[in-house]
């Protein structure tokens, strides 16, 4: 059951990171970041790392994007007045 | 007592970076100035005391009580050794002058720069003092994130944002590969201490595990360092980043590279890779004199000022891992003694440079020619200097290149005091050019400005001209040069580093030491205390009368036959022009060149172990 | 399944090595470099698990029943925060480059070169 | 190098890069077979040596406390970063500007963002807290709780309650609170040299094992990295937020 979840989580997170890298759209990037970050949490779950998992879910799926949408807001109006 | 002053060099300017900080609103600038200095000041007198100390036995200290249990490691321990608080002195010592330099360099700082300043100052502290892998990759980290900040710190131009954001993202992949390279070592292992790794590791094959985790770390940390042809980031972000900042770049961040290196190697695989040893020689010798070449011939080439000193600085590091890839304690010491003398007089010309800077708002060699004839000091200074750094015996940098030299001719490998020669002739001669132009008025000036030159827009002041030098400028920038010639004249400098060297490199005594607190960690034997060497001083001279005579045909180059002139510009040009081409200012081209260093440096540990 | 963590590390890596160098929007470049990390939190954790164990937190947990490397997961802690504020820095600087090249393309910013 | 000079040696070294690693990685024991010896050591010591049952709050808190000081500071670096980097920008459009974006920011939320804005808030930071006082017990602890407390702050923002906040001025506060966070832990740490033991060793009494306020100065470590993560994250945020507002403002007009 554990060795199950630990691969089907490691193979997503394999297509996951992919996912990440070749969405070129940056607000969709941003999104698929967050999900990225929530599979590693249950990723880190299923290794018993509840300590990280914590962590990556606060850190990988809330303040990252935050600070990710906020960024892209900026500098896409910016671009937008040039 | 001496023992419990172990912590000091890292927390106390964290603390008092943490109280700056929470006070930063309600304390005036003069007060902040202060703080910062005086804590600069009491650090660099805690490493000499430490340095001093740690001369035969050196100091361990574990955080927390937890001393090791079985030659098991539980907690993180300093290992206090002469190199290492050599550094953190070196360290201490350029933040305190940065600092004191920057009292009237930048007018409106906030306490933000002294907050990042002292940071910096704990971090580099750390890095030379630890004796744990992860605790050397968190100070890793700690420096550079301050670097990235610092390097930015003129956010309202162009270029000291690409410079950062270069410096940052190539930086970043590299303590990842660092990070890496820690968990390799800790799957293996199990440990994360020197001292129980290197036991560990020495018993076992050098794999493709242990090889690859050696080669990871190196790379991170060479990166840092800037050796070819990891170096792109660093002249992009030297050249941009305000000039106090500059200082500690140049002066001993990136020599904290080659000093990671060190330790990782001799703690840790030296054991392992010990019947390798000569195919791993060649392989640093190999990219030590590289980047020391390209390096000096970048130099040359350069003619603002700022990114002139950095290209120099990578063609200095390029020395120093000679001197460390030798794999001797002589060449080691060679090194930390030329990390000492380089270190101090680049800080000072990168001060000079500062002055030029704040004085005439360029740093372009052209639009400052002969501009500096009344600054008598400065230019006397940026003459000594560029002798200096060219090798003039008795600075600091004559006698650490001439160890390096020896210990290069005893292992056989005397062809490297050329590669040396060159080195410091060149990058010497460029100072020594700069120096003829600006302050002396020689040669000709040139009508239309360097169109290579970097900037698409005017460059900035980075702080408002002051209309005579002040003192608090001018002062560092001498005491420090002083220093350079002093760090020559210590009595036994030489036999005291290389005996500190010897022990350094011992890795079983290291591991005695830690983990059994062993009393006395004992070098490879008596050393006798030897005299100026006839042989070392007539290098020195010789390399610096060849960097006069590289400045004074720069200087002089319009003047030759035209028929010279030509041949030269058809021959030289092209291959200048397509070498300097690769410093495009994309990072995408340097992360390619990166990926493209940690494979040509991993396949040939790979065939070095096989 | 014995190997398969260690595959899905140097595929990390590589993916996002592969993305910084094809980027034309520092964003992306930043959010690449935030996958090479992940792949670092990957390789920590599965060095330190042990086959059946249970988590360190021995409040449930008898303190002599098996438990995986609690120290891996320090350190893959520790690693989390210097990923958010290395991106932070990251990501400040882009705002302040978006502000003065007027793009974030990386061939685009051209204050630097030769 | 254009772009498909660079692809191809790109493409080249990857490929070099991806075999060293693989030949690095397949070195490594396969998957679950752990041999220590530090974790092991670190497992069996901690509840009679710290009466901590968290064996990772341990770690990081006491065993390998000097990493997480530097942690702390890495995190502060950078917040002091971002404030230098994106301090100018605030300076050049400051005044009316600023002040009509709030106004235009606050328009723009909708009453159900709001609500459920506000909603989350509390409980979010409740659990934030709950968390960080608990790290030495259950997983969490001053980091995770601390990011778990900022991450209330930023459903307020969110929520458009910005304005209100912003009159109150929190990012001084904020700075006094994450520097007493970030040099309090120094302080702990002076603290054991006070005593005569180590730099960071436990000086406080350990209490029983299980309860809130027991492992010494686990504890207390563990709220002050609360504090300064806590601060750090929501200033990043202020400034991030601040930096976003400024152009909804001049897109409107």
């Amino acid at each position: 059951m554990t060795d199950a979840l630990q691969a089907a989580t490691l193979v997503l997170a394999a297509a996951g990171g992919l996912a990440v890298v070749i969405t070129r759209d940056v607000v969709r990037q941003a999104l698929m970041m967050s999900l990225f970050g929530l599979l590693l949490a249950i990723l880190f779950f299923a290794f018993q790392a509840p300590d990280v998992a914590l962590s990556e879910i606060a850190v990988g799926t809330i303040v990252i994007p935050v600070l990710l949408l906020f960024t892209i807001a900026k500098v896409r109006n910016q671009e937008k007045e040039r | 007592m001496l023992h419990s002053l172990a912590p000091l060099p890292f927390a106390l300017p964290l603390m008092m970076a943490a109280l700056l900080m929470g006070l930063s609103r309600f304390v005036p600038r003069w007060l902040t100035d202060a703080i910062a200095l005086v804590t600069g000041a009491l650090v660099t007198v805690v490493c000499v005391i430490l340095l001093m100390g740690s001369a035969n036995q050196p100091i361990v200290y574990w955080f927390g009580g937890w001393t090791p249990h079985q030659g098991v490691a539980l907690g993180v321990a300093f290992v206090v050794g002469p190199l290492g608080a050599g550094l953190a002195s070196l360290a201490a010592l350029l933040v305190t002058a940065a600092l004191l330099f920057s009292v009237k360099y930048f007018e409106a700082v906030g306490a933000v720069y002294h907050v990042l300043m002292l940071s910096f100052l704990g971090a580099m502290c750390g890095f030379s003092l630890t004796g744990d892998l992860f605790d050397l990759f968190v100070f890793f980290e700690l420096m550079s994130a301050v670097a990235f900040a610092l390097t930015a710190y003129r956010t309202e131009e162009k270029g000291p944002l690409q410079g950062a954001l270069n410096f940052a993202i190539i930086n970043t992949v590299g303590a990842y590969l660092v990070l890496c390279g820690i968990a390799l070592v800790y799957a293996r292992t199990g440990a994360l201490n020197f001292a129980q790794i290197g036991r560990a590791l020495s018993a076992g094959p050098s794999d493709g595990l242990v090889t690859m985790a050696f080669v990871l770390i190196a790379c991170g940390f060479l990166i840092k360092a800037a050796i070819v042809p990891f170096h792109f980031w660093l002249a992009d972000a030297h050249a941009m980043a305000p000039t106090p900042v500059c200082v500690l770049f140049s002066g001993v961040m990136v020599e904290l590279g080659v000093y990671g290196v060190a330790r990782v190697y001799w703690t840790m695989f030296a054991g392992t890779f010990g019947p390798h040893m000569v195919a791993i020689r060649g392989i640093l010798i190999g990219f030590g004199a590289a980047t020391a070449i390209l390096g000096a011939i970048f130099c040359v080439s350069e003619e603002h000022i700022k990114r002139l000193l950095a290209f120099s600085t990578i063609s200095h590091v390029g020395v120093l891992i000679t001197g460390l890839g030798l794999l001797t304690p002589l060449g080691l010491a060679g090194a930390a003694v030329y990390v000492l003398g380089h270190g101090l007089v680049k800080a000072s010309l990168f001060l000079g440079a500062g002055i030029l800077l704040n004085q005439f708002q360029t740093a372009s060699e052209t639009e400052l020619f002969g501009r500096g004839r009344h600054l008598v000091v400065l230019g006397g200074m940026f003459l000594v200097g560029g002798l200096a750094l060219a090798g003039l015996p008795p600075f600091g940098t004559a006698l650490g290149k001439g160890m390096i030299e020896a210990a290069a001719s005893k292992a056989g490998d005397a062809w490297l005091s050329a590669v040396i020669i060159v080195a410091s002739a060149l990058t010497g001669g460029a100072v020594l050019r700069v120096a003829g132009r600006v302050f002396l008025g020689l040669g000709q000036p040139e009508g239309q400005p360097d169109q290579a030159g970097a900037d698409d827009e005017a460059e900035q002041p980075e702080s408002a001209r002051q209309l005579r030098t002040p003192m608090v400028m001018l002062l560092p920038a001498l005491v420090l040069l002083a220093g350079a010639l002093a760090s020559g004249l210590v009595p036994n400098i030489a036999m005291r580093t290389e005996q500190a060297a010897g022990a350094f490199i011992n890795q079983r005594g290291y591991s005695q030491v830690v983990l059994n607190g062993a009393a006395r960690l004992a070098s490879n034997g008596p050393l006798i205390p030897t005299g100026p060497d006839l042989s070392e001083v007539a290098g020195g001279l010789g390399s610096t009368t060849a960097a006069v005579l590289v400045g004074l045909l720069a200087i002089y180059r319009r003047q030759l036959p035209a028929a010279v002139c030509r041949a030269a510009s058809r021959h030289l040009e092209p291959p200048l022009q397509r070498l300097r081409g690769l410093q495009s200012g994309d990072v995408r081209d340097y992360a390619a060149w990166l990926t493209f260093g940690v494979a040509t440096m991993g396949l040939a540990f790979a065939f070095a172990v096989h | 399944m014995s190997l398969l963590p260690w595959f899905v590390v140097v595929w990390l890596f590589a993916v996002g090595l592969y993305g910084i160098v094809t980027s034309r929007d520092l964003i992306h470049q930043v959010i690449c470099l935030t996958v090479i990390q992940s792949s670092t939190y990957v390789l920590l954790l599965a060095i330190g698990y042990r086959r059946g164990a249970a988590a360190p937190v021995f409040a449930t947990l008898p303190s002599s029943s098996s438990a995986v490397d609690p120290v891996v997961q320090a350190l893959a802690l520790t690693d989390i925060v210097v990923e958010a504020t290395v991106l932070a820095l990251l990501l400040a600087l882009t705002v302040q480059a978006g502000k003065r090249f007027g793009t974030i393309d990386p061939q685009q910013l051209h204050a630097l070169r030769g | 190098m254009n772009a498909g000079q660079r692809q191809w040696f790109f493409g080249c070294s990857l490929a070099a890069f991806v075999g060293l690693l693989l030949w690095g990685v397949l070195g490594l024991p396969p998957l679950g077979h752990y041999r220590g010896p530090y974790g092991d050591a670190i497992n069996q010591a901690v509840v009679a040596q710290r009466h901590a049952t968290d064996a990772i709050a341990a770690v990081n808190f006491d065993y390998r406390g000097v990493d997480t000081i530097v942690e702390e500071f890495i995190l502060f670096a950078s917040v002091a970063g971002c404030t230098l980097l994106l301090r100018q920008q605030r300076d050049e459009e400051a005044g009316m500007a600023r002040t009509r974006a709030l106004e235009g920011r606050m328009g723009q939320t909708s009453a159900a963002v709001t609500a459920l804005g506000l909603t989350l808030a509390v409980p979010v930071a409740l659990l934030g807290w709950y968390v960080v006082t608990h790290g030495q017990l259950t997983p969490g602890g001053g980091f995770q709780g601390g990011t778990i407390m900022a991450s209330g702050a930023v459903f307020l923002y969110l929520a458009g309650e910005y304005v209100t906040l912003r009159r109150l001025n929190p990012p001084p506060l904020l700075e006094v609170l994450e520097a007493l966070g970030a040099g309090g832990y120094i302080l702990i740490g002076f603290a054991g040299m006070a005593t005569g033991a180590a730099f960071l060793q436990n000086v406080l009494p350990l209490g029983r094992v299980g309860q809130v306020n027991s492992a010494g100065t686990i504890w207390v470590i563990s709220m002050s990295v609360g504090m300064e993560v806590a601060a750090a994250f929501v200033l990043l945020a202020t400034e991030f937020m601040e930096q976003a507002l400024d152009l909804r403002q001049r897109r409107r007009i």
